[in-house]
């Protein structure tokens, strides 16, 4: 079933997609993501607004989608099946649609164990794979997921996470496959800094047949300095920061960092672009919003297509 | 079996602070067996608060007993004959043998004297690892013999997340990813081919504890 | 031989040594006769205050030794008599005895004591080196064995004068017999063995000294007496002219040794240590005393011994390296004015006290015996001659030797040696094991079961070693007042064979089933209670003690009356846990009368065939390919055998005798069981077969190596070499002796250092050895030995003087200027600081030959497969230095050979007989008896955990078909880990149950 | 070689005998001070009793500081058989030690000896 989505839009004219994120705040206030989506105006063909990213509590995804509907943006509200059990899940999801969102990104969510509330209980009534599931059979067949009929369909683009840097690195692809058999359109991935390893993924996955069935997304972060790289590479699970980044890093001077970041981030971007099966890239600018623009322009993603 | 650990001395003694006539009653069953409630630690606390209570200046009279489990009630009522005399059960059983204790003791509050902590086995002489949460539809032949529900932090049926790194959870390095388990084993049985790519449906909770407090008849053995 | 053997062996003389032979004997089935000319038995050992290294109570050592000895029903004490001669052949002897007469009857006499309390007659007592004194009808000491006094013919007054006899009027058992006459008794035996032991250098030949004339001049022995706590001065250093504290102490070494002039051209072997050792207790005694040892050379070369030499120097003991000239006394304070020569320069000194460190020699009466009996003496010393590989058999066939009549030796050689020398007479008439044993009378064991308990205390003064700090009266008052108990007294020595008799009495006559000695430790004493209690058929784990003494009297000396108050609390401690005392049962297991033994040395070797001679089946196993260990590479020998003859035909004997099973190529890879029935696994290469053998006891003789080393530019220059690399090369006439003109010899390489911290023994003799060996060769040859000190002990001596007459070159280096080697292309420049002359000595030389260490073979994963332990430096740790020198602390495991110290070739012969001695005691029986102190569990209570078969570190617990833990009796050692952690109080360790270690804190602090 | 009377030695045939019931039995019975000696690490007679016993001792310790005793009066010591001076030091050391600290808070009844804040090293 095609949606309203803008993205699925620019990824079936065959254009190199631009997706970028914003981290709802710690507050009610919404002038904060307005503030945010300002600075990817005409930058991004779509925006992911994460749910309660690493666990902190923030406003809530589907709020803040509205907020940048408003603004004229294609939101992708992000779920995880971390906080809601399948009740909840179904609501939520029959609540975007009718408010006017296209795109869902289905996630099973950081564990809480490492977020502002590691006291709380978790759900995990249903994982990721089963998340997509929910949607496909909601939106194609018109059933809840107890079978019942439901009046309306919402019409949401599917999309999912993968992590090509995780191990078990060998299922890193058939998973792939999985979250694409359960009716995965689009995936995003972990932000890419070793390439090889990307690129012996993005071989699997193409020998899968996947890219065709699939529209997948490379993720990239520009990192800050090198203080960021060497955290993103001893503490962030399942993130793959070679040597040769911090390397590149440590080689400028302080102040300097941050621009040589960006420069390995478009650097990393116009590599990915030639990838076969590489259908465009998602920017996740952490707290660094005011760059994916910069960053976007210097890969030659802009302008981006009208629909 | 049901492993337990023992509570904080201090919280036990402020449970039992206003009385000064207690039994401590242990359980010869699970408890025993991952060394929280068996003989040797009845002995350990009575020694333990009667000690911190002569600090205090205060004395207090504890009656020890060890039960060959409270989880039977023909067990349970063999305290009967004296339980009256005191003024509190601090039970150090798991959570199941103090409740049987208040609910066959009903005039004589019954204290917990563990924490309750998983079912599980041991590894090795003093560790103890999770192994079950008791969700009542097993789905272990379909993993390999490990449980996704309860090796993995966040239950999931379908393989592991992008948070596994080097075998290890991503909520504790110590923690074994519970799904690299799972791959490793399917691959020795040579079921990962199959089983892996199969997507496994959303689970039926509703015989976990997320469908009230359950209960076992066995009408054949019923009298 | 054709005719009939006698299953009987003569043991002559009653000190360690032949206390140690009767023992082994009679435990490992023959009868026992033993001869002593004393009174009593215990010789030497009994007069000496503490032993070195482990400053162990001499007479509390030995005491129960003497006890077993006296009490055993197959050792036949015959004190006061000696052996006239000896008639018949080996296998067959009739010995003729003299026994004197004691006028005293052993079978009626109670050894109360009466008779040498009312005695009129006093002279001084040879037992206290005559500082002090005894009566006329006396007993030696105390815990003499056997307890029955003897009348001094030559200062009674009744047999001097006619009339007295007061002995008589006061005996109450009626036992005093004048009438009694010299008694010859003819006795058949198939074996003899000589344990004739010493007595010291009569120290009035060295005039010079003043012994004899000084007062304050006294010799080592009498200085022991000095020290002993039941001496003549009750254990206070003081001096005999004025029996005021000395302050200054000087000992002055070789007295009487290594002194050709006066015929005695050896070395006494232990003075050096001895005299280290009372210079240690005394500093213990007062810490304030200025002593001082006057040396030739620091010999301490044993095991453990230079780590104590060097403790003593860290404590401030003085050493001098000087020979003493003379000693004047200075008639108005007695005080000693010793003058001595010091690096060249005359010094003088005044010390209050002097102590000649005298030699040991064999008494004129034992040369007489030996002429009796046929058996040749050594030129030297007049020491027993022995072949060197078979240094326990004298000239006369089928009598041996052992300890110091065999040449100068410490305690523990005498032990190892009195061990070698019960294996090898008994190996001639073993078919005729057991044929004269009497059964050991038990009485059937009582039940207690069901009844009170009923306690007695026995507290005991141990001399005044208790009584001088803790009211023993006051103790056993206090006694009498805890519950349970019925009876308390108190004994001079509760260990005396006399207070056994008592004990045994009182527990019949009171009817007690509970006994507490209050005394000294249960480690030495325990086992004799216990078989004191068995005797009246008491289980024997009715027995508790409280260790008043080491635990008490001995620690608190300045508080008396604390120590009192903790000599009560300890009695009720001791009380409350014996009201909880339970008989014990144990369980008889079969022996496996086969014999394992690991390592295909000379030292295995001689085990092997020990055994096997010993009617014993051994497994022989080699790691190598073939046998012979280090003895392959030794060529000759001191005293001129030839090693390789030697060890062909011993390799003929070993392979080829029926009962030996050589396994070569072979590794150990298990281990396990308990003594007697043991098991262990070998993999055999190049097949890597995988064999069990099933065995009851082990010997474990792995040997050593040489330690090849980095110093000295060994391995870099060709012309430097080790001792064996020398002998070898020698061997093979691979040396152009024409060719070299100096020759430089270092001694310690590896050896005392801070990293191998102990004396390798053996290689000053060796470097003597080979230096004699190149001067016979190459008579022109200068040979330079450059030594710290020059360790040639015993008869050793002799080649050591024989060396420097023979031109060899001996000079002192000290270890803060150790020698420099210097290559010059082909040849090698030594240089050395003399530090007489105060100059360094530069030698040019063309060989270089290095004394390197001994190191225990790799042995780490064995030593942890048969659990046994080893000390620092990686040599096995036997159960105790002195007393049991090649039993493991682990039954049923015995060590002998390099891997237990550095060791000649003849010391490992005997010890390893020894350890075939020893092993055989076991072998010889039937059945053993475990369990005991096991742990047990109670299946009622068992929940199954499986923490105890995680907990034990033998692997013994295992949960049985019904569902509870199963301990079997016979595999558990007793350590208790499994009850500390049996979460359902399950299990209970015997003897230490909770119930029981709870009690003595209830006691403790409750009060009865 | 003198050391205070007040130490009295309970004899266990290893230290691993020694259960933690025992040590806080000792101390519910007002002992002053408590100390396990065993044999020097890596040479235990019964390979790892010694070991297993300084756990005890260490949990115990831990117990005792949430009774608020102070944890010192609990020890371990490692020595061999043939050091007896190490011995005698060891029993002054300790004598010492409980004579600083005065009675014990179970003789006592005065409160807890040792502040709760010192509790920190506990986990948990």
């Amino acid at each position: 079933m095609k949606t309203e989505s803008r993205l699925e839009k620019v990824l079936e004219k065959g254009e190199f997609a631009v997706t970028s994120e914003c981290g709802p705040p710690r507050g009610a206030d919404p002038d904060l993501i307005r503030k945010k989506g300002e600075l990817l105006k005409g930058v991004v063909d779509a925006v992911n607004v994460t749910d309660c990213q690493t666990s902190v509590v923030r406003m809530s995804s589907l709020s803040c989608c509205l907020i940048l509907k408003e603004m004229g943006f294609d939101p992708i509200v992000q779920m995880v099946t971390r906080d809601r059990n399948r009740i909840a899940i179904q609501s939520d999801i029959l609540g975007a649609a009718a408010l006017g969102i296209n795109n869902i990104l289905c996630l099973s969510g950081d564990h809480q164990r490492f977020g502002d509330h590691p006291q709380a209980k978790n759900v995990y009534d249903i994982d990721s794979i089963q998340l997509i599931m929910t949607v496909k059979q909601m939106r194609d067949e018109g059933k809840f997921l107890s079978g019942e009929e439901l009046t309306k369909v919402p019409r949401l683009f599917i999309g999912a996470a993968a992590n090509p840097f995780a191990d078990p690195f060998e299922i890193r692809a058939l998973r792939l496959a999985k979250k694409v058999a359960a009716g995965a359109q689009f995936i995003q991935t972990q932000c890419i800094y070793n390439l090889k390893r990307f690129e012996e993924w993005m071989h699997r996955v193409v020998d899968m047949g996947l890219h065709e069935k699939v529209c997948i997304l490379a993720g990239v972060t520009p990192m800050k300095s090198v203080g960021m790289a060497r955290y993103m590479k001893n503490m962030v699970p399942g993130m793959d920061v070679p040597d040769e980044i911090i390397e590149r890093l440590k080689g400028v001077p302080k102040e300097k960092q941050g621009e040589e970041g960006i420069k390995i981030c478009i650097e990393t971007i116009q590599r990915l672009r030639e990838m076969e099966g590489v259908r465009g890239v998602h920017i996740m600018a952490i707290e660094w919003e005011e760059k994916v623009r910069e960053i976007a322009e210097g890969a030659g993603l802009l302008p981006r297509p009208r629909i | 079996m049901i492993v337990a650990q023992a509570k904080p001395i201090e919280e036990i003694l402020e449970m039992i602070d206003k009385y000064d006539k207690i039994l401590l009653v242990g359980c010869k069953g699970c408890v025993a067996v991952c060394a929280a409630g068996g003989e040797k630690e009845v002995q350990f606390l009575a020694s333990a608060i009667r000690t911190a209570r002569k600090t205090q200046g205060r004395e207090i009279e504890i009656r020890e007993v060890t039960l060959e489990r409270q989880c039977d009630p023909e067990y349970v009522e063999q305290i009967r004959g004296f339980a009256g005399d005191y003024q509190a059960i601090l039970s150090i059983a798991c959570g199941v043998g103090v409740q049987f204790m208040a609910e066959h003791y009903r005039e004589i509050p019954a204290l917990p004297g563990l924490n309750t902590s998983f079912m599980g086995g041991a590894l090795e002489q003093g560790v103890w690892s999770e192994r079950c949460q008791g969700c009542g539809n097993c789905v272990l032949h379909l993993t390999g013999g490990i449980c996704p529900i309860t090796r993995c932090s966040k239950s999931l049926l379908n393989g592991p997340c992008g948070g596994s790194s080097n075998g290890k959870c991503e909520v504790d390095p110590e923690v074994d990813c519970g799904w690299q388990l799972i791959i490793e084993r399917l691959k020795a049985l040579g079921e990962f081919e199959s089983r892996f790519m199969e997507i496994v449906p959303i689970k039926d909770w509703s015989t976990s504890r997320d469908g009230g407090p359950r209960k076992i008849v066995r009408e054949d053995m019923r009298q | 031989m054709t005719g009939r053997k006698i299953g009987a062996v003569m043991v002559v003389g009653g000190g360690i040594g032949g206390v140690q032979s009767a023992l082994d004997l009679a435990e490992a089935g023959y009868k026992v006769y033993l001869v002593e000319s004393s009174p009593s038995i215990g010789g030497r050992m009994a007069q000496l205050d503490k032993t070195f290294p482990t400053n162990d109570c001499s007479m509390c050592i030995l005491s129960p030794k003497l006890v077993e000895c006296g009490r055993h029903p197959d050792i036949e004490l015959l004190t006061y008599s000696e052996l006239l001669g000896l008639e018949g052949e080996p296998g067959n002897f009739r010995a003729k005895v003299l026994k004197h007469a004691r006028y005293v009857r052993e079978d009626i006499c109670t050894g109360c004591g009466t008779c040498q309390q009312k005695c009129p007659r006093r002279t001084a007592s040879e037992f206290d080196g005559e500082l002090g004194e005894r009566k006329a009808i006396y007993v030696p000491y105390p815990q003499a064995i056997p307890n029955v006094p003897v009348i001094d013919k030559q200062i009674c007054t009744y047999f001097l004068k006619g009339k007295c006899r007061v002995c008589e009027k006061v005996c109450p058992a009626g036992a005093i017999d004048f009438e009694q006459e010299d008694e010859e008794l003819e006795i058949e035996v198939g074996a003899v063995i000589l344990a004739l032991g010493y007595e010291t250098f009569d120290a009035r030949l060295r005039g010079e000294y003043g012994y004899g004339r000084y007062k304050n001049v006294v010799t080592s022995l009498e200085f022991e007496r000095i020290l002993s706590a039941s001496g003549p001065y009750r254990g206070e250093i003081l001096r005999p002219s004025d029996n005021e504290h000395p302050r200054r102490i000087a000992w002055i070494q070789c007295t009487g040794s290594r002194d050709t002039s006066l015929g005695r051209g050896y070395c006494s072997s232990v003075c050096c240590m001895y005299a280290i050792k009372e210079a240690i207790i005394a500093q213990e005694h007062d810490p304030n005393l200025e002593l001082t040892i006057f040396y030739n050379d620091i010999r301490a070369f044993g095991k453990g011994f230079e780590g104590y030499y060097e403790s003593a120097k860290k404590a401030g003991i003085r050493f001098v390296k000087s020979i003493v000239s003379d000693v004047k006394e200075l008639p108005r304070t007695k005080d000693l004015f010793i003058r001595y020569v010091e690096d060249g320069e005359v010094k003088e000194e005044n010390f209050e006290l002097v102590v000649l460190s005298v030699g040991l020699e064999p008494s004129e009466q034992t040369k007489l015996l030996a002429k009796k009996l046929g058996v040749e003496l050594e030129p030297c010393g007049g020491f027993c001659s022995t072949p060197f590989f078979n240094p326990l058999s004298t000239t006369r066939e089928g009598v041996y030797v052992c300890g110091v009549f065999q040449g100068p030796k410490d305690i523990p050689e005498t032990v190892m040696q009195a061990s070698a020398a019960s294996a090898v007479a008994s190996a001639t008439i073993s078919a005729e094991r057991g044929t004269m044993l009497q059964q050991r009378q038990y009485l059937p064991e009582k039940q207690i079961k069901g009844e009170k308990p009923k306690i007695g205390v026995f507290v005991c003064h141990c001399g005044i070693n208790i009584a001088a700090v803790v009211d023993v009266e006051a103790v056993r008052d206090y006694a009498r007042t805890l519950p349970h108990v019925v009876w308390a007294e108190d004994n001079l020595f509760t260990c005396a064979q006399d207070t056994q008799e008592r004990i045994k009495k009182v527990i019949q006559e009171e009817g007690l089933n509970r006994v507490v000695v209050a005394a000294c430790s249960p480690r030495t004493h325990e086992p004799l209670f216990r078989q004191t209690l068995m005797e009246v058929g008491l289980n024997p784990y009715l027995f508790e003690m409280a260790n008043i003494r080491d635990q008490c009297s001995w620690v608190h000396m300045k508080d008396k009356e604390g120590a009192t108050q903790k000599a009560k609390d300890l009695v009720r401690m001791a009380v409350a846990n014996a009201a909880l005392l339970e008989p014990l049962e144990r369980e008889r297991l079969p022996v496996r009368k086969r014999a394992l033994v690991v390592g295909g040395g000379l030292a295995g070797m001689t085990a092997a065939l020990g055994f096997a001679e010993q009617g014993f089946e051994v497994f022989l196993v080699e790691r190598e390919a073939e046998l012979g260990g280090n003895m392959r590479h030794i060529y000759w020998t001191l005293s001129g055998e030839d090693p390789q003859a030697f060890l062909e035909e011993m390799i003929e004997r070993v392979t080829t005798h029926p009962a030996i099973q050589v396994i070569t190529n072979a590794e150990v890879v298990d281990h396990e069981g308990v003594q007697g029935n043991f098991s262990t696994g070998v993999m055999i290469a190049p097949t890597m077969t995988y064999r069990k053998l099933e065995h009851g006891v082990t010997v474990l003789a792995t040997g050593g190596e040489e330690y090849k080393p980095k110093e000295y530019l060994y391995g870099e220059h060709p012309a430097v070499l080790t001792q064996m690399e020398l002998e070898e090369r020698i061997a093979r006439g691979e040396l152009d002796l024409g060719e070299l003109r100096r020759v430089v010899m270092i001694q310690c390489v590896g050896s005392r250092t801070e990293q191998r911290p102990y004396c390798s023994r053996i290689c000053c003799s060796v470097a003597v050895k080979n230096a004699l060996k190149l001067k016979e060769l190459a008579p022109d040859l200068e040979i330079h030995v450059l030594f710290r000190d020059i360790r040639t002990y015993g008869l050793l001596e002799q080649y050591y003087t024989k060396a420097r007459e023979r031109g060899v070159i001996f000079t002192r280096y000290i270890p803060e200027r150790p020698p420099e080697v210097e290559a010059e292309g082909n040849r090698l420049l030594v240089k050395v600081w003399e530090n007489t002359l105060k100059d360094d000595l530069i030698l040019e030389a063309d060989l270089v030959v290095l004394s390197t260490a001994t190191l225990p073979r790799e042995n780490e994963e064995l030593a942890a497969m048969f659990k046994v332990q080893r000390t620092l430096e990686g040599f096995y740790l036997e159960a105790h230095m002195k007393l049991r020198p090649v039993d493991f602390s682990s039954d049923g495991i015995y060590m002998c050979g390099l891997a237990h110290s550095p060791k000649l070739m003849d010391e490992t012969i005997s010890q390893a007989q020894a350890a075939v001695a020893r092993a055989s005691t076991l072998l010889a029986k039937d059945e053993i008896e475990v369990g005991g102190v096991v742990a047990r569990v109670e299946p009622e209570l068992c929940a199954a955990c499986l923490i105890c078969v995680r907990a034990c570190p033998y692997g013994v617990p295992y949960i049985c078909e019904d569902g509870y833990s199963v301990i079997d009796p016979a595999k558990c050692r007793g350590c208790g880990n499994c009850a500390a952690e049996c979460p359902q109080k399950a299990i209970q360790l015997q003897h230490y149950r909770d119930e029981q270690l709870v009690a003595k804190v209830l006691a403790l602090t409750r009060g009865i | 070689m003198d050391y205070p009377p007040n130490v009295k030695l309970i004899r266990v045939p290893c230290s691993g005998r020694v259960d933690s019931v025992h040590l806080i039995k000792a101390f519910e019975e007002g002992m002053d001070g408590v100390y396990v000696a065993g044999c020097l690490e890596g040479e235990c007679h019964f390979l790892t009793g010694n070991l297993r016993a300084k756990k005890r001792v260490e949990y115990v310790k831990g117990v005792l500081t949430t009774l608020g005793i102070n944890p010192e009066r609990l020890r371990m010591y490692n020595l061999s058989a043939a050091m007896g001076s190490r011995f005698v030091e060891i029993a002054r050391e300790m004598t010492e030690m409980i004579r600083s600290l005065g009675p014990s808070p179970v003789k006592t009844g005065a409160g807890r000896e040792f502040p709760q804040e010192q509790e920190e090293g506990e986990e948990q």
